[in-house]
């Protein structure tokens, strides 16, 4: 099953790189530049998705106790913490050639930033208590206030008159305006990130049961 | 307008070399569970 | 729903008293407050103006950074007291406890901002008196937001390793739109500026303290679990 | 089934706070930068500003030699010169969104420190650009965005 979603991943990557540089169009304003666009947008939202995966994961740990839940928080974390790492990096190298800086304190920047720290604050919280127990509830109890941060920074590009672009896709009110090319080659690389996501999720949740077994 | 490869390069590298790193710690941790799990069966 | 305030009344009172008999927490932070107006005068200059745009910032940056000292031994004296199964054995809703260490904690860090606030006004030449009932409103509402994580995280870290690095670690991202919103709103009733150029400030601190009120609440009772 | 209720009620409350945080209360609160027209409205020499607005057609003026660099920045209501002293972003350009750091000198004109370019959410393949583009530059320059 894991293999499968790894060898779906690994395709849907490469399909994704090919239409990233391929298919798509050279943009006019920005030149060749804006193809990072296509790893930059899936690498924020699969990190989006980690952390609400996180929150979900973290209430049915408190309601339920079980321990599969607990598993899948920490393996979510875990990755969502690499790819706000990919995303922030992917994002700076972008921003020095189109707005002329590595990094500039606007407001959706410093809310990733945030949201970044808050998660290793995460991880290193689940490191230091050893009763797997207790470990798993204090966790539970930080993902949940976490993730109620999470609104405040997908909507501060509403509120808050930034450098960064709105969200291209999700335009409120009409639909984007984007050539299809662009659009497809964004939405497959979205398609193959999410499933690299997934693989890497099931596969920390697995090493994180056999880990917890090899304790006991 | 410059069509600056090199920062284009740089994006997707820092990428691929930030997952794959990933997706290599998680196989070298497996691998020591796997070890260390396979042990106590083993007689001396 | 009698015995539930009655019960986190009896543990504010406990800390409050227990506190004006040692006054080991808030001598600690007095002197720490005057500590900190000394480094910030240090570290600006004598450059007038440019303390006056800092002062906001400034003041709540002190703020947060006693908050981390004072809000962190919330639950540390019950660990030197032996007191912390005694806290686990409380029959019925937990969350009372966590009412009455929150109220203790309100009225020390109330205090704190008070000493603050006067200690700018004598150093720094701050004119407080213009912008008073909103920056009264701002303190309470900050003081609040701060203390509501700050209670619930210290009680999570008080049985962890490295806990007062960890605590500070994890209470200060989830601050920063407490922090932003306080120091926005203080830097508009510092100007003299109309109540409603910074009333969205004020209802974004309200609406974080909520928030963060309720949580602590609704997840306080899986903390003091066993 | 008490237990259940509290969760229920307290999840209403922050979904409440929530909802009420992102529609109703803050629309226009943190200002990355001012406008033209607010900075002309009321300039303070000497303070710090982030401004931001379009690059006027015709109105820049390069020196490779020196490196001096002068332009206007335009909302559409008010215009405001601006003077730099270095290499612009290489997406800088005129017609186009740009964000500057820097003070007011008092002698009508804004000193740049620095240039940040801005550019729209929407990607286009090579296709010549149209008037269309640039009314919806503005709009999200001036933070309409919603």
């Amino acid at each position: 099953m894991t293999r499968v979603l790894g060898w779906l991943a690994a395709a849907g990557l490469v399909i994704g790189l090919v239409m990233a540089f391929v298919i798509a169009p050279r943009e006019v304003t920005q030149g060749h530049v804006q193809r990072i666009m296509y790893v930059h947008v899936p690498t924020a939202w699969v990190a989006y998705l980690a952390f609400a995966v996180v929150f979900v994961a973290s209430i049915v740990y408190l309601a339920r106790r079980s321990a599969t839940a607990d598993r899948l928080a920490h393996a979510s974390a875990e990755v969502g913490v690499v790819f706000t790492g990919v995303t922030i990096a992917s994002g700076s190298i972008w921003g020095k050639p189109t707005w002329g800086t590595w990094w500039t304190w606007d407001a959706r920047l410093t809310s990733v930033a945030i949201l970044f720290i808050m998660y290793l604050g995460y991880l290193l919280l689940r490191g230091m208590i050893d009763e797997r127990e207790r470990g798993a509830r204090y966790a539970a109890v930080l993902g949940i206030i976490a993730a109620l941060d999470i609104p405040l920074v997908h909507f501060s590009v509403y509120w808050w008159r930034t450098l960064h672009q709105p969200p291209s896709l999700m335009k409120p009110g009409g639909a984007s305006t984007m050539p299809a090319p662009i659009v497809a080659a964004l939405l497959v690389n979205l398609a193959a990130f999410t499933l690299l996501y997934a693989y890497f999720v099931a596969r920390r949740t697995r090493l994180l049961a056999r880990q917890q077994q090899a304790l006991a | 307008m410059p069509d600056n490869w090199s920062f284009v390069i740089a994006a997707y590298a820092i990428a691929a070399v930030a997952l794959g790193g990933y997706w290599r710690r998680l196989v070298r941790l497996e691998r020591d569970v796997e070890r260390r799990n396979a042990r106590p069966r083993r007689p001396r | 729903m009698i015995s539930y305030f009655a019960r986190a009344w009896i543990v504010a009172r406990k800390d409050v008293a227990v506190e004006r008999r040692s006054k080991e927490t808030l001598n600690a932070l007095v002197f720490f407050s005057l500590l900190l107006v000394f480094a910030f005068q240090f570290a600006l200059g004598p450059d007038r103006e440019r303390l006056a745009q800092a002062t906001p910032g400034l003041l709540w940056l002190g703020f947060v950074l006693a908050s981390l000292l004072g809000l962190g031994r919330t639950f540390l004296i019950e660990r030197e007291n032996d007191c912390w199964e005694a806290l686990l054995l409380t029959p019925g809703d937990k969350s009372a406890i966590y009412v009455g260490k929150l109220a203790g904690n309100l009225l020390l860090m109330l205090a704190v901002g008070i000493l603050l606030v006067a200690l700018f006004t004598l150093f720094f030449n701050v004119n407080v008196f213009a912008g008073m009932p909103a920056l009264a409103l701002v303190m309470v509402l900050g003081t609040l937001g701060v203390a509501s994580v700050g209670t619930l995280f210290a009680a999570m870290t008080a049985n962890v390793r490295a806990r007062e690095l960890l605590f500070p670690v994890l209470l200060l991202p989830v601050l920063v739109p407490v922090l932003l919103a306080t120091v926005k709103a203080t830097e508009g009733a510092l100007a003299g500026e109309p109540f409603g150029a910074y009333a969205h400030w004020l209802q974004l601190l309200a609406a974080a303290d909520v928030i963060y009120l309720v949580a602590g609440l609704l997840t306080f009772d899986f903390i003091l679990e066993g | 089934m008490k237990r259940h209720a509290k969760f229920l009620i307290g999840g209403a409350v922050i979904a409440a706070a929530l909802a009420y945080m992102i529609y109703a209360g803050v629309t226009q609160s943190v200002v990355y930068f001012v406008t033209p027209s607010e900075l002309s409205a009321a300039p303070v020499t000497g303070k710090a500003y982030r401004l931001g607005g379009m690059v006027e057609k015709g109105s820049m003026r390069w020196e490779p030699r020196s490196l001096d660099l002068s332009f206007r920045l335009s909302d559409g209501k008010a215009t405001i010169p601006v003077r730099h002293r270095g290499t612009p972003p290489d997406l800088f350009g005129e017609g186009r969104g740009a964000v500057v750091e820097g003070s007011w000198a008092g002698d009508g004109y804004f000193k740049a420190t620095t240039i940040l370019a801005k550019h729209s959410e929407d990607y286009q393949a090579p296709d010549p650009a149209s008037a269309e583009r640039h009314k919806e530059m503005i709009k999200t320059l001036s933070g309409d965005t919603r």
